[in-house]
């Protein structure tokens, strides 16, 4: 652990893909269990950043596998051996995972991108058009999301291209369950927690409380409401007040990020 | 003990067409991908795939024309991108997929490993995956009064292909220690035959001395064939690791219908063993490669 | 494999334990899949008995657990490490066992002892006495007798002490189904197979295949049909014509459970 | 990590009267002794218990007043005979039993652990155990038109004790290679708390070594205590068997209230700690002769 990590200033220069891993990052408490699928070389760059400062005792289960898993930088994927190396314990897939991850018991957050994410959190990883058999795109498929999401966890989206096309008034498939048609239509199927934050390289969202409908939290430096509204596929809320800026990461969580954490840049590709 | 071990083309002269057959596969990570290419070589027609998460030999048998359709999570070969051939075919209609969640496969093939008609689930409640799949999920209510539950249909594969680091000639097979994905903790379970590459095949003796790492007794196993390396170019831990160069050389052409079928023919159809194909992808000099893991140099 | 154990005289002297193990083993067939349950000193002899004569390849899931042990001889208990000493595979007892034993897909044969056994094969290990919550006595439990008799199972019961207590017309608790009612009411609830044989100290009892009442099959030597019949809380149905004597074990068979199988005599106690 | 480190007495605090406890046992293999003494010597009252197939603990508990409801498929010490306090007990009313089978059991343990309402069986079908028991196990049929299964109903213990190989202080379990009965394979994921003794607490490095031996992740468990020989006189492979003389000495006097009495006070009561313990049950030679396992001499 950085000794200083705590009075560092904000940086100057730092990519997107920092910035969001700081954001990130500040997600996870020290009480916390994450877990990371596929492809997620930002939450995992986020996990290790937080157990590196605010979060020592955070329990991650690298790629729902490998307990507290000590890589030695973020490898080539989030899904191989390399990544849980000198686990405590490896969760066997079938059997334990359930009990640890597909119920809501155990492992309450959980980081993932979506193709396609609504105004009420609703996501979709699945196909892109109207005729589920013949789609226009087919996408890669739910895998563990529409579990996660149905099953209690906390989920924080990332996003690198916020546009209309991604973030959409309405997906065209539900891969994974956010806040539905909004108000207490999660609640009334039972569903606990849901979507809690959205990160993409212009802002920040959180839900409404009472609506469930997504809502500006902060805008990155250098980006304006209107900008992020023009790139939104439906009408943001927002705060009371003026909307903040989100907080640049330190000087120390980019050393940490550039030299420890992934020095291979893989939180780039 | 009866003796199950035989050549791969006999055993895999057990898929019939038309049969659904469970793949060992994630993204990169460990899939039987010599009975894959002897899939394609045997020229099986009209098989259903049964993947937690499909990667590369699920784009290899969509190419060839081998799979008409797919029960699956997911289909992507994560960094290295998405399955295009699998996407074209799923796009056109010739591949039609049912996408369940991981949850929902775990209880489908649970539900048919043990026999029961079904098992629940609460996850991907909500979602759009039901409203598609009316035949295998149902929402039921709880009889005692709680939170309804998604019913989830047994399922039970004609056949499982499965890949392991050792077995022996009576089909108990053997897993090290690592990641035990339900490809391989309860995929074969669920199905109604077993076939079974192995790195290497050993005395029974040397199965008693870790008899917590056998995965599968040879009483379900139905054939058993020694294939070093038979999971590149998928990573089999700790043994090698996936190869990128390999894997990056099938995505340059995945999209090329002439080159795809290029690709097939000299990797899939030429080789005339497990050996000439080793040769083929590289031989010593790329297995040595792999066999450190890219990540570990 | 002892060489000569087809062509071995039947023995002249040997126990009813013996006896009792000899029959067993004969329905043990070279493809099948047996296991065993606690106290069971009799079934395990029988298994390790066939697999030295007629059914080498009889596999054999010792105690639920080892998956083809080798154990030197019988421990003194049956649900103990040393029985299932250098086995091929430990089946885990939540996951596996349910795949492989708590279903109708493997391992067909189970030997169990039960307190009370009925015309119809039904059998009680629970309670003795009309009060459930406050029995006469108090019995072990079914442990995991409820399931093998449901879930497709063949059973072979063993019985040493043939009585108008332990065969009755009808078990105070059905802690294993057998026939139930008779007829096809087992058929009716879709549950295959069921009890294949009774063996005890006077004889041996099959199901008749319309009724599934109890049936003799064989008399014990030196027993008369009236004395079992004297002994049974039921009327036994007969067979058609003499009842045939039950074929003592051969002079090979003693030698193999006296010497190899089980020296230190756990089958008596 | 969070430190989990505890003393016998400390963790033993966690329970309340009242609770259901899962206890690991098999007739006379692997039950966390030491615990269930404390239990008895912090003179806890009205517990419920849940075993698999209950042995010596069931028996003390039962003869000490511990205990008044049981949900289990069978409680005995197979060739050491029936449990005489807890028959006594049961045929006495004192002691409710809720029999179950194992399949019932799995099913009740596994919907707690995954937090489902209930898990379907097809064991104990016509059965009178579902007549005993309509609050737990309901007959629903298949909403896909095949054979009716018996619904269990989830199940949560409040609290397990478990007795393992070794632990870490931050509450990490492993295992050794052996039989994994339900006690230890589903009882632990099921309850809201867990207790762990185990026979020594070792450095967290020891753990990564192994780490398909780990049985229980540290954040599940609540509480974890260091005392060798934990699971005298029932057996611990590959460590020590059980104790045969010592269960002969409990058999002996078990039927006798005053016996029984006298031996509690002087197993249970006296002692002052696993040290002391150990002593009275004499000592090294005992220990000895047990991790030899009388079987092999």
């Amino acid at each position: 652990m950085s000794a200083d990590w705590q009075n560092s200033p904000p940086a100057d220069e730092y990519s997107i893909e920092e910035l969001i891993i700081s954001v990130l990052a500040e997600q996870f408490r020290n009480d916390d269990q994450a877990t990371n699928g596929m492809g997620s070389f930002i939450p995992v760059a986020a996990f290790m950043l937080a157990r590196m400062t605010h979060a020592p005792d955070l329990i991650w289960l690298a790629g729902t596998v490998g307990l507290e898993p000590r890589p030695k930088r973020i490898p080539a994927s989030t899904l191989e051996a390399p990544l849980w190396k000198d686990s405590i314990m490896y969760i066997e897939q079938y059997g334990d995972a359930w009990h640890y991850l597909f119920s809501d018991r155990w492992i309450e957050k959980f980081c993932v991108g979506a193709a396609q994410l609504d105004q009420f959190g609703n996501a979709n990883n699945s196909v892109i058009g109207a005729d589920y058999h013949a789609p226009k795109v087919r996408l890669p498929g739910t895998a563990g999301l529409a579990d996660l999401c149905s099953l209690g966890k906390k989920l924080y989206y990332w996003n690198l291209n916020h546009s209309p096309k991604s973030l959409v008034e309405k997906v065209d498939f539900i891969s994974g369950a956010g806040y539905l048609d909004g108000h207490d239509t999660r609640d009334k199927l039972g569903l606990k927690n849901g979507p809690q934050l959205v990160v993409t390289n212009l802002a920040v969202m959180d839900f409404h409380k009472e609506s469930k409908r997504m809502q500006l939290k902060s805008v990155h430096p250098g980006i304006s409401v209107d900008e992020v509204q023009a790139a939104t596929g439906f009408e943001l809320l927002l705060p009371q007040g003026t909307v903040p800026e989100t907080a640049r990461p330190t000087e120390a969580q980019l050393g940490m990020i550039r030299e420890d954490i992934d020095p291979d840049g893989m939180r780039n590709k | 003990m009866k003796e199950k071990l035989t050549t791969i083309k006999q055993a895999i002269t057990l898929v019939n067409d038309g049969d659904i057959v469970a793949l060992q596969t994630m993204a990169t990570v460990a899939s039987p991908m010599a009975l894959v290419r002897e899939l394609i070589r045997q020229k099986k027609q009209n098989l259903g795939l049964v993947v937690l998460v499909g990667g590369i030999p699920v784009d290899w048998l969509a190419a060839a024309g081998v799979i008409d359709r797919l029960i699956g999570a997911a289909v992507t070969m994560e960094q290295f991108g998405l399955c295009q051939q699998y996407r074209q075919a799923v796009e056109q209609g010739r591949i039609r997929v049912e996408e369940i969640s991981e949850s929902v496969l775990n209880a489908r093939l649970g539900a048919g490993a043990r026999n029961l008609p079904f098992l629940p689930t609460r996850g991907a409640i909500g979602t759009d995956l039901m409203k598609e799949n009316p035949d295998n999920m149902k929402l039921i209510e709880d009889p005692f009064g709680g939170l309804p539950v998604i019913a989830c249909r047994a399922l039970n594969p004609d056949v499982a292909l499965i890949h392991a680091h050792r077995a022996d000639r009576f089909g108990n097979v053997q897993y090290e220690p690592t990641a035990i994905w339900p490809d391989i903790g309860i995929m074969p379970n669920a199905a109604k035959k077993v076939i079974v590459s192995a790195e290497e095949i050993v005395d029974t003796e040397v199965l008693r001395k870790n008899p917590d790492r056998t995965v599968l007794p040879g009483f379900i196993v139905d054939a058993v064939v020694e294939i070093p390396y038979g999971a590149h170019p998928t990573s089999f831990y700790p043994n090698y690791g996936y190869d990128s160069d390999f894997h990056r050389q099938w995505t340059a052409i995945s999209r090329d219908k002439d080159q795809v079928s290029d690709f097939l023919q000299k990797y899939v159809s030429t080789p005339v063993d497990q050996s000439d194909y080793l040769k083929l992808i590289g031989g010593k000099t790329v297995l040595k490669h792999l066999a450190r893991w890219e990540e570990e140099e």
